[in-house]
């Protein structure tokens, strides 16, 4: 399993809500990753059409990097760039980080779609990854 | 057999917001009513619709209550001794003294029995636990909510103890139908009468029912 | 005593409390205040609305508590702290706050709470922690309408709030004065 | 007391996108409206009622109109004389209820006008226009 | 088992009270003055608020018996308007037994003592032990 991630939650109006490195840093810039999610979403929006699950697995791939997307019912999607095929691992931790980001909305004072500044997710993000990316 | 005659209901500003009878002979109410039916068109058949006066006391479209003697119910927003809406509005002065008078009565008897049950304690509420009395012709029975909310019945002298009706009219008629209710007095520190079709019939329908089983243990 | 307050706010909360989900209760309260904080230009005044809200609530929940409980008035003020504590925390949020801190005079304690439905999950913006908003201000006024139903006049407010960064939530209660109760208008 | 009524209305569409979130159906997507509705229908009104919309008509041309015969929140309100009074004071609550149904409809990127009346308590009648943005 | 008796006037004056046991509060002499005066009130006012229907033209007579938690109070009123009040426990059903030998000692002890004049208090030391034994043997 290799060790680098890159995982972004991307907004209904394609806006960044939350992006974070996991594990050994890559010499590649953080823009790149952001550049490749990006360009990976309109794969993910034809991806929707054809099912209406929301783990939609890898959609998109770009030179090593493999770009696999979770969509919630409200459409925020949560984006991960990794190397190795790990779906069942991958989905695991797809499934999490949304139950993390539905206890955000618990906290009146954040606004659906707007991005998390919480560092609590930001540790509990970081601790998902443990569990099922490395 | 117990035979209720009336209910009282008054709030923790004395004041009477609810009070409805049912076989009682002669009172200010039902005085009021058959005046009131005789003046309209003459007709004095005391029919049970009572004629549309000005302050139609009790409602005759709701859908609520089946039986048709529908108890009569007083007071209203109209003539409520509390807020009376306009200054001229219809009052039964003889209604409002009746129930000055049985507030006096209920009031001072359980003062001076929380001064019997413990002369330095707490005089308000009803530490003394004031239940009922009793005279020749019928027993009133006296139930105080914790919040100061006082509930008044009166029967004949054969039933024993009504305190069980009287807490469960608190607790699953009046707690249930007129606090719950987010249409009734919204502010605490003023008195405004129980105007609920609901709060109504249940109870007419509990009085009904105790009044046939056989009498409260 | 204790046990018999505990029992009996452990019965009614089973037996004849209807529930409801506590995320939508979370949400709900929650909305209602991130409205107050944008209609009112100050915390202090958000403070100020939401303890009368919780004045309004009291003052006919205490009724429902009692109707559900069989409670008659308390004798004591310490009576009174544990059924807050025992029965009605209990029987409205299944969490039962720890009554301390009763002062010199037992005219006023305080109720520990490390644990509060109402704002499990809450983060303050730093502003409204700075200006000192009390978030979960409406349980003050909740206690505080339901004691004066009792002849209680009282006043209730957060002294220290998880919220803001204290380890633990704590409801200061004082008894002002036991209200005499009304008597009829005329002089009979 | 217009201006009230904005508030409530607003208070609870913020209320209805958060449950929209908590309470979708966890491993699918909805994306047709109707669907949607009748998730407002089911899993909304059991969350927050207890109990299920009575019945649900449409135009299929944008119109919802969910009739609910015993709105808990009208369970106890009660007026004199029959309902038809009451039923007016009971206006202001219904702005509240209209908010969360918009709220949960807007989450899912279905954006409508939601109003409410109720002829006799404690019925309650919603109707759903669902606005198409250009 | 009675734990007090008071005894009141036509007009609600008190005229005689005794504490038998502790069971219930030992009024001053005010606070009886006040007792008297309230019961009598009320004794009349009771009557007047009877919802009883006239039917049988039975005249309503005022409050023979309260009940409360822990004591009940008996009153019997004579033809003259003298009233009996006894406080007893909650076991004491009938008590206007008793209440009627208490007036027979009244009229013997106080009635006929020329130095008794009425509406006034007894200060009848004989009256004292008879009523005393009288409610011993109750």
């Amino acid at each position: 399993m290799s060790s680098t991630y890159y995982f972004a939650i991307v907004g209904t109006n394609d806006s960044p809500l939350y992006e974070t490195e996991l594990g050994v840093q890559r010499d590649e810039s953080k823009y790149l990753n952001q550049f490749i999610v990006h360009a990976a979403l309109d794969l993910v929006d034809d991806a929707q059409f054809m099912s209406t699950a929301c783990y939609l697995k890898t959609v998109d791939r770009y030179n090593d990097w493999n770009v696999s997307a979770y969509v919630t019912p409200s459409n925020i999607r949560l984006m991960l760039l990794h190397e190795a095929k790990a779906d069942d691992a991958i989905r695991l931790f797809f499934t999490d980080c949304h139950e993390l980001y539905l206890k955000t909305l618990l906290n009146p004072f954040y606004e659906p779609n707007t991005p998390i500044q919480s560092q609590a997710f930001d540790v509990k993000v970081n601790t998902l990854a443990k569990k099922y990316l490395f | 057999m117990v035979v209720v005659y009336t209910i009282y209901i008054f709030d923790r500003h004395c004041e009477c917001i609810f009070y409805t009878e049912w076989n009682r002979g002669r009172s200010p109410l039902s005085a009021e009513r058959s005046a009131a039916a005789a003046t309209v068109g003459g007709r004095s058949d005391g029919s049970k619709e009572p004629a549309n006066t000005a302050h139609a006391v009790d409602g005759t479209g709701t859908h609520l209550s089946g039986d048709s003697q529908r108890p009569l119910v007083w007071p209203t927003t109209a003539n409520s001794t509390a807020n009376r809406v306009s200054l001229e509005s219809p009052r039964n002065i003889a209604m409002e003294e009746e129930a000055k008078l049985v507030y006096g009565v209920a009031f001072s008897t359980r003062n001076i029995i929380n001064k019997l049950n413990s002369k330095d304690g707490p005089q308000g509420g009803n530490p003394g636990g004031f239940m009922s009395f009793a005279t020749n012709t019928y027993r009133l029975h006296y139930y105080e909510s914790p919040t100061g909310v006082k509930f008044i019945l009166t029967t004949d002298i054969a039933a024993v103890s009504m305190q069980p009706v009287l807490e469960m009219i608190y607790r699953n008629i009046y707690v249930e139908y007129v606090v719950k209710n987010p249409l009734f007095n919204v502010d605490p520190h003023t008195s405004s009468p129980i105007e609920n079709d609901y709060f109504r019939a249940v109870l007419n329908n509990y009085i009904r029912e105790i009044s046939s089983t056989t009498t409260v243990a | 005593m204790e046990k018999q307050y505990k029992a009996i706010g452990e019965e009614a909360w089973k037996n004849n409390a209807e529930k409801i989900n506590a995320e939508l209760f979370i949400f709900t309260y929650g909305s209602l205040v991130v409205q107050l904080v944008k209609d009112y230009e100050n915390y202090s005044a958000v403070n100020k609305q939401l303890d009368k809200m919780g004045y309004n609530i009291g003052v006919r929940m205490v009724d429902d508590m009692m109707a559900r409980t069989s409670l008659e008035r308390c004798t004591g003020f310490s009576a009174t702290a544990e059924v807050i504590a025992k029965v009605g925390f209990k029987l409205f949020l299944n969490v039962i706050p720890t009554v301390a801190n009763w002062s010199a005079d037992a005219k006023e304690f305080s109720l520990i709470l490390d644990d509060n439905p109402l704002n499990d999950f809450c983060e303050l913006p730093p502003k409204a922690v700075a200006d000192g908003l009390r978030y979960s201000n409406v349980l003050c006024g909740v206690i505080r309408g339901a004691l004066e139903m009792m002849q209680m006049q009282t006043e209730v407010e957060y002294v220290r709030d998880v919220l803001c960064g204290d380890d633990v939530s704590e409801i200061r209660v004082k008894l002002l004065r036991m209200l005499d109760e009304e008597v009829p208008a005329s002089d009979d | 007391m217009e201006q009230v009524y904005v508030k409530l209305e607003l208070i609870g569409f913020r209320i209805g996108r958060r449950l929209a979130e908590r309470f979708a159906p966890p491993n699918r997507r909805l994306t047709d409206t109707l669907d949607i509705v009748k998730f407002v229908c089911k899993d909304i009104w059991m969350v927050m009622f207890n109990r299920q919309i009575d019945n649900l008509k449409t135009n299929h041309r944008g119109i919802y109109v969910l009739q609910d015969n015993k709105f808990k929140w009208f369970l106890r309100m009660s007026g004199n004389n029959g309902g038809a009074a009451a039923a007016r004071r009971a206006q202001p609550y219904i702005w509240l209820p209209c908010g969360i149904i918009r709220g949960v409809l807007d989450s899912f990127g279905v954006n409508t006008v939601v109003i409410a009346e109720t002829l006799g308590l404690p019925q309650c009648t919603f109707q759903i226009k669902v606005v198409n943005d250009a | 088992m009675i734990h007090a008796l008071f005894i009141i006037n036509r007009s609600g004056g008190l005229i005689y009270s005794k504490n038998f046991t502790q069971q219930v509060a030992q009024l001053s002499s005010n606070e009886a003055l006040i007792f008297a005066g309230t019961f009598h009130g009320i004794h009349a006012l009771a009557s007047r608020i009877s919802p009883a229907p006239k039917r049988d033209s039975v005249k309503d007579t005022g409050i023979q018996s309260i009940d409360t938690k822990n004591f009940r109070i008996h009153c019997y009123q004579t033809p003259t308007g003298i009233k009996f009040i006894a406080v007893t426990d909650l076991l004491q059903t009938k008590l206007s037994g008793a209440l009627n030998k208490a007036y027979t000692l009244y009229c013997d002890y106080a009635l006929k003592n020329p130095f008794y004049n009425l509406e006034m208090p007894i200060r009848s030391e004989m009256f004292d032990t008879k009523l005393h034994q009288l409610v011993q043997s109750h």
